[in-house]
């Protein structure tokens, strides 16, 4: 188990979270290497259906990143996402997949340390998740 | 067959020194449909950009990635650069190894050139699907609309008509100037404010190209930016290409607070205001401030309320020198160096200045002579006595009643007190996330004059850059649905905040369509389609399905 | 029933089931002709048949034999503008003992019953509760071991009444990835999420399923999770589901005319 | 404004569920299952619900086509069938009757391939009429006639519901019969034990008890060693074996070398999980046995039968409820066109072409003097062709230019014919090869019936008419039997078909339209008031006793070489069906299933360095073809699969044609290959 190394997904959209990342980086904030960012124009903009396609095919973990309500772009983007993730994790949790594997988080253009402590935290929860039992199963 | 080329930069050692460039380049060379990968010191150099160029000429590229920094930054000049090179500007996909690892995993070079891998495989990924996009364009009916006549939107109409746009100022009152026109002196310049209105007045008045609708009433906002279209109370429908909001905002009156209407003598500024017109000279004042603002319910700070009460002062001390002014305040907000002068004018010429706190309000009753003011004093820890002819309570402004019914009329959101929300304070100052809809003056906060009138300027300038442009351009990321696929079934329509998305119904099959011209391209509709009908160009589902399914190829089967 | 369609409640049009060649068949029959030997005993998807047909039948009212859960499908169904409520006539029947225990329905009877004798809600499903007390590990095991029998068959979403995609997401590949049959987890994950705000746990998935998954105990497991969440319990035709409105519950937008 | 629900019978793999196909206004507009069908349940498959796609779809042939000059040109009904009956005539006249060949067709209803068999043999008077049963079951039906005196299934379909141990191979139950595949889940539900033996890992071995994977060629050797287990472990039925067969002896001596380690080392299996499995299936109870193409399409397919059949009779695991064997047939009516006399050398009901009685009796009937020798099965008579002896060629409905083995020389041998009249629904491959086309209608278009694997009789019901001037094929054959001149062809419907048909055969005696309308009856029903028959050889065996055939392993006719280092099988997938004409018309079966493939094991893979979806090229000694390699663990090593549907990759292309000597079946499930990157 020490050994294993999560592989996270991570969407964040261009305004507020990318745009995070992009200052920790700047400020050369570091954090482990597990997690791949898909850039996205808002967090509005991720299916659901690509949270579950990723944790099926055996992905540890997905982490959604918006701006915090009321700062989206799209004025009310962030509150569809926040509506639904909930529900998506339900799903999750009733066929038997942790729903901690998928977080919803917030974190504005100017908070590139969140961003580092979002990215650490969330390694180290699915680190203790241990890896996706899909990984596993063959249907 | 796409033909995918590989670029990836060392930025000098800012990727380099932690990720293996070389060792990504060879992983590159083994993806699905690369057919050149190679590194550059710096791509974004001429030289880097050059050598990019000559590879697309030599391997007859169709796709380029390039893996650097981030594409919020540089997407510009590398896209530019394979225009230049002959391929569509949206065929090129940027990965970010720098801000996104080599910066970020600094100590970890073996995993953060892992990481570089397969954020690449999944940038390859995207681009082997990606597709020429046009951009589209249309056109702005020349003409600007300025609803409100009041300083800001007097300002922002005479600023308009000066660079010859046909501008239609819209004013529900039968007159010119809302609330300045109720001001006799202007702080603080202490100038008529009557000078500075006619003049702008009869500049209008003069040009052909300004158009007054007095007495008339907002109905009705169609369209989007470019070709609004803006109905009135009497029917006018007037074709705009721009829209600004300059409704203004209104003095609070209280209801029998501090004996308003109850006590002789106690009135708001604006009746201050009408009495010093007429030339009275009150002997004892007592200014009471933030009365109804700074609390619970209003905690806003008006800001314009102190530098009256101030202005005020001194014009009744001007008037009789004896007079005993004092002035009841929570703090005094006097900003601005002219405003802070004002305060210290005030303050030699003998203004009494007394501190109270929000719960201990000074209390006003009549006496046979007028009123009298009794006041806890913070800073002498004691009630203190007041005698006054007049008291003056110092309101906030408030958002006019019906700014929620215009901001509905023009899908542009407010804040929690009424007045307009700009995009971002500081990115797009007097801008919505509606284009071509610009707000300036009280309407967005309480303001004073010379705030009013750079705010009005402003907004005219921006209002100005489509109309000027003659068309506005759709960056090429607006959703489109595939009427086969799609039910109607409405969660996009209800999804979008831009109502972009209206059902129609052709050959008897109904199904959702995409108005670009109003499309942000947020991607929301995608998302709410139950069906995989809606796609986003350069997000399409295709395209971040394949991201994913890369990221699950090379990170998890390797492992 | 043809007196209550035709005669009081002016349907011009009546969708049933009835006795055909020794077996059970659905019917739309109109007004004069002969109603046959109706059968209320096979719960038929008569919704998911009106969906197909309705587009067939320009004008007139069509009355439904409707069940409790059909009330709801249809009105899941008029909220996104399908069906038009005026041309709809119900003829409510109260779901037999039998019917209720098999759907394990807590809501039985119709708004109007015209036909049957209204039946006590049936005690909760236990086979969800069996799942709750679960660890998630066993919960998925359970569920692997059910979907490993999924023959991609598409009867749940054929013949779902609130599936009204012709064009169903579960046929791409880019959300469906597995080659071959069986379909895998994102298959039954992605039709579990876009159901939760429309399932109105008429049961047709689980009866019409040849490997005979238990799918309406998840339906019910995930409504649970939706009504804890936003409150929300899908076939009220005024209320709009919480995935399309804002955190305040605000409508993005007023419905506009079209839809 | 009409809307009806017809019900009527599934054009597919022969397991004969029935749905309603709704029709509004003349279109086909859906499908919807029948709840109170005792064989689907409610339930279908997904080519079920999309079974009503193909048959409003723009290529249907809607005009009968003369070619000119190599050119397909539209003529008349009129014009068409003189053409036909002036080049029958002249080719009869000149060669003779047995010059030409008559395929009937297991996708046509029982009256129609009754009207073919008719028509070969008292219209143009020889028994070279056959179908595609030969490319299937062939093997099946002498096999088993051999064995019990009856080639079908031994139970019905409901029946694996209860069974406690199914034993399947050859079979991939689930994508190919999908709703036999559902009842033996809801078996395994209730606890079944299920063993699959298959090359392949198949959806159901993936969830059986035990899955065994045999080399493709080597099942004769794997069945006789679980049947010499039984022996040695006392597992026998001894009772049954004494009272109901005979020639058991002869079994014992043949089995005895098969020791597991010897069954091991040829067809890979663990001894430990052979051996497991013949005691699990020895010692259950109710036991089935579920086989198709995986045995019967082999050179020696006929002793495979016999092999299945002996596993059954030692164990007695026949004739009871819910245990038996049951080849599963794999089309709509493949088992009715067998029963129907679509058979060059048995009459209508098994009755034997050369023998005098039987004979008689149909030329009393039918008022012809009629050939008495057996003709040219299918696969001879494509070899006959290429000889120059079979001059013409009457195709109904049958697509033979992708269906059968070695297609490179049945193509050659297609074009030596002088004259090839085709109807079909669709421009198929063979299509494009006939002098005179006719448009057929198709299941949806026409009364009739099937006849499901499990010998039940279903009706066609019309639910909407044929595209232009499109006819049933028993219009069609009536006619062309008029034209020839011969009596006994003028029947104004189907139903009197059948009630000619039931009069002269035996199981079908007490058949008629007015009876299976309103109940599921299955043959041997003799008589209007017999209830028909579930289970066969109850009491007895058709033929009396059981009989046990010592058969011994075989290699297949062509083993891995160097050149050609893995071994071939092909089959269906979910959804496709057959040579596609249909399927491959239904957009969302073509949707899931677009594109050819050939399966190869990972391991295989990396050592030719392919990647997955990457194209390769198989070839054998016949030819090549170039497709997308899948690459999975779930095919064993050294072999690989390939799905015979695509046109653009006819996996027959590279098949070998080697025949069966008693059945002449071809070996379609064995060659050897090779793959290479394209």
């Amino acid at each position: 188990m020490t050994d294993f190394r999560p592989t996270i997904l991570a969407f964040c959209c261009n305004w507020c979270s990318y745009a995070g990342a992009d200052l920790a980086g700047v400020s050369r904030l570091q954090m482990p290497p597990n997690v791949h960012v898909i850039r996205v124009m808002c967090s509005a903009s991720v299916k659901p259906e690509y949270v579950l396609k990723a944790l099926s095919q055996g992905v540890d973990g997905v982490l959604v990143l918006g701006c915090h309500i009321g700062d989206c772009h799209y004025m009310t983007g962030n509150h569809r996402t926040a509506k639904r993730m909930p529900l998506v994790q339900s799903v999750l949790k009733e066929t038997g997949i942790d729903e901690k594997r998928l977080k919803l988080d917030w974190v504005s253009a100017a908070e590139g340390e969140k961003f580092q402590k979002v990215i650490t935290d969330f390694v180290q929860d699915v680190h203790k998740l241990g890896p996706n039992p899909l990984r596993e199963v063959r249907f | 067959m796409a033909r995918i080329g590989v670029f990836v930069c060392h930025c000098g050692h800012n990727i380099a020194a932690t990720v293996n460039v070389e060792e990504v380049v060879e992983f590159a060379k083994t993806l699905p449909d690369v057919v050149a990968a190679e590194h550059n010191l710096y791509s974004c150099s001429e030289e880097g950009l050059g050598s990019i160029k000559k590879s697309i000429e030599k391997n007859k590229l169709d796709r380029v990635v390039v893996a650097a920094c981030t594409p919020r930054t540089h997407e510009p000049l590398f896209r530019k650069t394979v225009e230049l090179a002959g391929i569509n500007k949206y065929l090129f996909e940027f990965v970010n190894i720098r801000e996104h690892v080599s910066w970020i995993h600094a100590k970890e070079p073996q995993s953060a050139t892992e990481k570089a891998k397969m954020l690449v495989a999944m940038g390859v990924a995207k681009a082997a699907l990606l597709e020429p996009q046009k951009e589209g364009e249309s056109s702005v009916i020349p003409t600007a609309v300025v609803i409100g006549g009041g300083l800001a939107g007097l300002t922002a109409a005479a600023s308009l008509v000066a660079q010859n746009i046909d501008t239609h100022l819209i004013e529900r009152e039968a007159r010119l100037g809302g609330n300045l026109a109720d001001i006799d002196i202007v702080a603080p310049e202490f100038r008529k404010s009557k000078e500075l209105l006619d003049e702008m007045i009869e500049e209008l008045n003069a040009s052909p190209k300004a158009h007054l609708h007095l007495s008339s009433k907002v109905t009705e906002v169609k369209g989007f930016v470019g070709n609004f279209e803006v109905t009135t109370d009497k029917a006018e429908k007037i074709p705009a290409g721009a829209i600004i909001v300059a409704t203004g905002a209104k003095e609070w009156i209280p209801k029998d607070e501090y004996g308003y209407g109850t006590v002789p003598g106690v009135m708001t500024q604006m009746d201050l205001e009408k009495r010093l017109a007429k030339g009275e000279k009150p002997k004892q004042v007592v200014f009471i401030q933030c009365v109804g603002s700074r609390q619970p319910g209003r905690e806003y700070c008006s800001r314009v309320c102190c530098n009256t009460s101030l202005k005020n002062a001194l014009r009744i001390l001007d008037a009789s020198p004896d007079a005993t002014v004092s002035i009841l305040h929570r703090d005094i907000m006097s900003y601005g160096t002219a405003s802070e002068h004002m305060y210290r004018r005030a303050s030699e010429r003998g203004v009494r200045f007394m501190r109270y706190g929000l719960d201990r309000p000074a209390k006003v009753s009549r006496t046979q002579r007028g009123a009298a003011v009794k006041v806890f004093d913070e800073t002498l820890d004691e009630d203190i006595d007041f005698d006054a002819d007049l008291v003056v309570l110092a309101t906030p402004m408030v958002a006019q009643n019906d700014s929620r019914e215009v901001g509905k009329l023009l899908k542009v959101p407010l804040d929690k007190f009424g007045f307009f929300l700009e995009a971002h304070v500081k990115l797009k100052p007097v801008e919505f996330a509606t284009d071509g809809v610009f707000v300036c003056g009280a309407a967005r906060w309480p303001s004073s004059v010379s705030e009013s009138m750079s705010q009005g300027m402003a907004a005219a300038a921006k209002a100005a850059i489509p109309i000027r442009r003659g068309k506005v351009v759709i960056e090429a990321i607006t959703a489109q649905s595939d009427p086969d696929k799609c039910a109607a079934c409405g969660n996009c329509v209800m999804a979008c905040p831009y109502e972009a998305i209206e059902i129609v119904e052709s050959e008897g099959k109904r199904y959702a369509k995409v108005n670009e011209a109003q499309c942000k391209g947020c991607g929301a509709c995608v998302a709410a389609c139950p069906n995989d009908a809606m796609q986003q160009r350069g997000f399409t589902t295709r395209q971040l399905g394949a991201m994913i399914d890369a990221l699950v190829k090379n990170a998890m089967e390797e492992t | 029933m043809a007196k209550i369609a035709f005669d009081e409640r002016g349907a011009d049009h009546l969708l049933l089931m009835r006795e055909e060649h020794g077996n059970v068949a659905p019917a739309l029959i109109s007004k004069g002709e002969d109603v046959g030997d109706v059968r209320l005993d096979v719960p038929y998807q008569l919704i998911t048949i009106l969906e197909t047909v309705y587009s067939w039948v320009p004008k007139g009212k069509i009355a439904v034999i409707t069940r409790r859960c059909d009330e709801k499908a249809l009105a899941e169904l008029t909220k996104r503008g399908y069906v038009d409520e005026k041309r709809m006539v119900n003829i409510g029947l109260a779901c037999s003992k039998e019917q209720v225990a098999m759907c394990r329905c807590s809501d039985p009877v119709p708004s109007k019953v015209d036909l049957g004798e209204p039946n006590k809600p049936a005690p909760i499903d236990e086979l969800s509760e069996k799942l709750a007390r679960m660890t998630p590990d066993e919960r998925l095991q359970f569920w692997v071991k059910q979907f490993r029998k999924c023959n991609k068959c598409f009867a749940c979403t054929h013949n779902c009444p609130v599936c009204f995609c012709d064009d169903c997401v579960l046929e791409e590949r880019t959300f469906v990835a597995e080659q071959s049959i069986p379909p895998g987890l994102s298959f039954h994950m992605i039709r579990s999420y876009h159901l939760i705000d429309k399932c109105i746990e008429c049961g047709e998935c689980e009866r019409s399923c040849p490997a005979e998954i238990p799918l309406l105990t998840l339906r019910k497991m995930l409504a649970r999770d939706m009504k804890k969440a936003y409150g929300f319990v899908p076939g009220d035709p005024k209320t709009v589901s919480p995935l399309n409105t804002t955190l305040e519950g605000e409508q993005m937008e007023e419905e506009c005319d079209e839809c | 404004m009409s809307v009806k629900h017809v019900l009527t019978t599934c054009p597919y793999c022969g397991t004969g569920c029935n749905f309603f196909l709704q029709v509004a206004d003349g279109r086909l507009v859906g499908v919807v299952p029948c709840k109170t069908d005792e064989i689907s349940l409610g339930r279908l498959c997904i080519k079920g619900y999309n079974a009503h796609a193909f048959v409003q779809h723009p290529d249907r042939l809607k005009h009968p086509m003369i070619r000119e000059g190599g050119q397909l040109r539209r003529v008349t009904w009129e014009q068409a069938m003189d053409r036909i009956v002036k080049e029958i005539t002249r080719i009869r006249d000149k060669y003779g009757p047995d010059s030409i060949a008559v395929l009937a067709s297991a996708k046509c209803t029982n009256e129609e391939n009754y009207l073919f068999q008719k028509l070969a043999r008292a219209a143009i008077g020889t028994n070279n009429v056959d179908h595609c049963a030969r490319l299937c079951h062939a093997s099946t039906v002498s096999g088993l006639l051999f064995s019990f005196g009856s080639g079908a299934m031994t139970n019905t379909i409901p029946e694996f519901d209860n069974a406690e141990c199914i034993l399947i191979t050859g079979s991939n139950t689930l994508e190919a019969h999908p709703m036999i595949g559902a009842r033996m889940l809801r078996a395994l539900d209730k606890g079944a034990k299920i063993i699959v033996v298959d090359p392949r890992e198949t959806p159901l071995s993936r969830i059986s008890h035990l899955s065994l994977h045999q080399r493709p060629g080597t099942d004769i050797s794997w069945i006789n060693g679980m049947i010499k287990i039984i022996i040695d472990e006392g597992l026998v039925n001894e009772e049954f074996v004494k009272q109901r067969t005979t020639a058991f002896d002869e079994l014992k001596e043949v089995v005895k070398d098969y020791t597991a380690e010897k069954v091991q080392a040829t067809t890979g299996i663990p001894k430990e999980k052979l051996v497991e499995a013949a005691r699990l299936y020895a010692r259950t109870d109710k036991a089935m046995i579920a086989y198709a193409m995986g045995i019967t399409q082999h050179s020696n397919g006929t002793n495979l039968v016999k092999a299945m059949a002996n596993l059954a009779m030692v164990t007695g695991h026949i004739g009871r409820e819910s245990t038996g064997l049951n080849p599963l047939r794999g089309q709509c009516n493949v088992q009715g066109a067998c029963d129907a006399g679509g058979l060059p050398n048995l009459f209508p009901g098994y009755q034997r072409v050369d023998d005098p009685e039987s004979k008689a009796k149909f030329e009393k009937a039918w008022g012809k003097q009629l050939p008495g020798s057996p003709g040219l099965t299918l696969t001879c008579a494509m070899k006959e062709a290429m000889a120059g002896k079979v001059k013409a060629m009457i195709i109904f409905g049958e697509n033979v230019m992708i269906s059968d083995p070695d297609l490179g020389h049945l193509e050659e041998a297609i074009e030596e014919l002088e004259f090839l009249a085709v109807a079909d629904i669709f421009p198929s491959e063979t299509v494009q090869k006939a002098n005179v086309v006719l448009p057929a209608a198709c299941y949806a278009e026409k009364e009739g019936t099937f006849t499901s694997t499990d010998r039940a009789i279903r009706l066609l019901r019309k639910a909407v008419d044929p595209p232009g001037e499109a006819r049933p094929d028993w219009v069609i054959a009536c006619d062309m039997g008029k034209r020839l001149g011969s009596s006994g062809f003028d029947f104004s419907s189907p139903a009197e078909v059948m009630d000619e048909m039931a009069s002269l055969t035996p199981q079908y005696a007490g058949i008629d339209f007015g009876r299976i309308d309103k109940q599921v009856l299955r043959w041997p029903c003799p008589t209007k008031e017999h209830q028909g028959t579930k289970i066969l050889h109850t009491q007895k065996f058709t033929k009396g006793l059981g009989v046990f055939a010592p058969v011994h392993h075989a290699p297949p006719m062509e083993e891995p070489s160097e050149d050609y280092p893995f071994i071939l099988t092909t089959g269906r997938n979910l959804f496709q069906y057959h040579t596609g004409t249909m399927t491959r018309r239904s957009p969302k079966l073509e949707r899931e299933a677009p594109e050819p493939y050939v399966e190869i094991n990972k391991s295989d893979a990396k050592r030719l360095g392919i990647k997955d979806g990457e194209r390769v090229a198989v070839s054998s000694k016949r030819g090549s073809i170039t497709l997308k390699a899948r690459v999975t663990d779930r095919i064993i090593l050294g072999s690989i699969f390939i799905p015979f549907h695509y046109a653009e990759a006819a996996a027959n292309r590279l098949t070998n044609a080697a025949l069966d000597p008693i059945a002449h079946i071809p070996e379609l499930k064995v060659c050897a290959a090779k793959v290479a990157k394209a």
